[in-house]
């Protein structure tokens, strides 16, 4: 009845060695003692059994129950003249089982003692003080002259390719054309008054206005001359200062 | 108690309550007071702590402040809880722990059944065991052995922690008292 | 101190070191014994740790342990990691050391490519840099130079031990072959 049990669970066995084990177990006497004939009888019964209802079999217990066949007959007929070879079987059979078991109470202690995560728990919350401290700079002389030597030969190499550059009236053309004029136009004039002639339409022109512009930005912030500009987009009107237009006057 | 002892207490202490993890012995030596003991300094602490909330554990050769296991049902409501190992993993991490280094060949002999990938994946998700170089056998395959989180996790302070072999069998029939209270059904 | 008491502190103070965010009280409600009252509870944890490497902090969200202020210098580790400069900005300091005072627009030509703020903010940052007055010229855009930290950084015991530019650009008239890959676009 036992074994008919058995037969149902062998799906539960982790492999023959685990079913054997289980039938050592229930000997019920110290492993190292146990009789491993009764042990073979029982495991064939088992497999027996599985065969009588058609249990599709692993390979590894059909190797292990072919073994234990072999086994059983050397221990049961020790005239075949094998008979140290088969107690060396056994007792290495015997010497397994005993590995299992060492380890199952291996494992069994281990699941007994406090586990992190579940019975203990560590600080949850843990506070680093590591710092790191990256004010320092990782640079030496080599690179830095290397660097200098890089960005020269990159512009060089880019001037090769550079085109000629266009020449517009520059901010310093302007600073000087308008102090030359100031005197000459005594009130509000329109800035483009003081663009010089014969420009071409376009970029050229449009860089004349950008230069004069500035330039009369700045010679407002120096208090040479006053501009105004009455509404948004309007045109912008400029003013030599009165002491300016004084001196001119002279 | 002295002045240093006090001092030495409290930054050893601070060190260890602020680490997740098993603080060692020289990172705690390097905190004490001129001519002050570890060893002295840690029995000390360790006595503060026992009957409380939070005791001090030697672990992974190294110290580590861990709840105490009587309030472990009460926390488990607060903390979040990694699974519980299967069997399969448990008697696998034990063949590791006590034949390491060892292939999974070698594994496989001692259980009387194959591996599965799904095991050996936990136990490498949860960090338990570490490839340990190769055997010099045809096939070179990976020798295993596990990692200071395994000695954390079960709360040993080194692998001559573990049991002797001889002393696991000495009367299987009668479990031991089992350290933990009972756990909830789950 | 009534056993209640004992085992009301055991939870919480176990609650508290677990968790890894600060534990609100009605978590820490629900783990005591019926009948005790929370902030009875949380003064006496309080107290028992106060004088303590570790202290119980109150926090917006709930309660906390906290490493003592007097005690965490001896915690702390600083760990140096100096930083690289980026291509660009070893660039432009060279040729600020080389060419100062040197106005942005001036450094933009010499190397062939606009310079940007973030780099000019990095420089200034690492104290390389200095203002040096303003050119006057329209606009009167700022002067640039080195500091004595620039000297500093790259052992220079000052701005004539830089080598002569003779003595880098062999042969200026003819730009070789770049030896850095192109630069990406910005």
């Amino acid at each position: 009845m036992e074994t008919e049990a058995l037969v149902l669970k062998l799906d539960g066995f982790e492999g023959p060695l685990d079913l054997l084990l289980e039938l050592a177990r229930a000997q019920k006497v110290d492993l190292a003692r146990i009789s491993i004939l009764a042990l073979v009888e029982q495991f064939l019964a088992v497999i027996e059994g599985a065969r009588r209802v058609r249990l599709e079999l692993a390979a590894d217990w059909l190797v292990m129950a072919a073994w234990l066949t072999w086994l059983k007959s050397r221990l049961l007929v020790p005239q075949l003249g094998e008979s140290e070879e088969a107690e060396t079987a056994a007792d290495i059979l015997a010497a397994r089982l005993i590995d299992l078991q060492t380890i199952r109470e291996a494992a069994r202690w281990l699941g007994q003692r406090p586990q992190l995560g579940w019975d203990v728990f560590a600080r949850g919350a843990p506070e680093d003080f590591v710092e790191t401290d990256r004010s320092k700079l990782r640079a030496d002389l080599s690179g830095l002259l290397s660097a200098y030597l890089a960005a020269r030969r990159r512009a060089g190499g880019r001037q090769q390719y550079r085109p000629k550059p266009m020449l517009f009236f520059s901010v310093q053309n302007a600073l000087e054309r308008i102090g030359r004029m100031l005197g000459a136009v005594p009130d509000w004039a329109s800035l483009e008054q003081f663009l010089p002639e014969s420009l071409e339409d376009g970029l050229p022109r449009r860089a004349a206005i950008a230069a004069t512009l500035i330039a009369g930005l700045e010679m407002a912030k120096d208090g040479r001359l006053n501009l105004r500009q009455d509404e948004k987009f309007g045109p912008i009107l400029m003013r030599g200062r009165p002491e300016e237009l004084d001196q001119g006057d002279e | 108690m002295s002045e240093d002892m006090t001092e030495a207490l409290r930054r050893v202490e601070a060190a260890v309550f602020a680490a997740s993890q098993p603080v060692p012995a020289r990172t705690l030596d390097a905190l004490l007071p001129e001519g002050m003991v570890l060893d002295e300094v840690m029995a000390a602490l360790g006595a503060a702590y026992a009957p409380r909330g939070v005791n001090l554990a030697r672990v992974a050769e190294g110290w580590q402040f861990r709840t105490a296991p009587d309030v472990a049902p009460y926390l488990r409501k607060v903390v979040e809880q990694p699974r519980r190992l299967p069997r399969v993993a448990m008697e696998t991490i034990a063949i590791i722990a006590y034949h390491q280094p060892v292939t999974r060949t070698e594994i496989e002999e001692i259980r009387g059944a194959t591996l599965s990938q799904n095991t050996l994946d936990l136990l490498l998700e949860t960090g338990l065991i570490t490839p340990r170089g190769r055997k010099e056998t045809p096939g070179r395959p990976t020798l295993w052995g596990t990692t200071p989180a395994f000695l954390a996790q079960f709360g040993l302070s080194d692998l001559r922690a573990l049991p002797k072999r001889e002393d696991l069998l000495i009367d299987p029939a009668v479990p031991a008292a089992p350290e933990t209270p009972p756990e909830p059904p789950t």
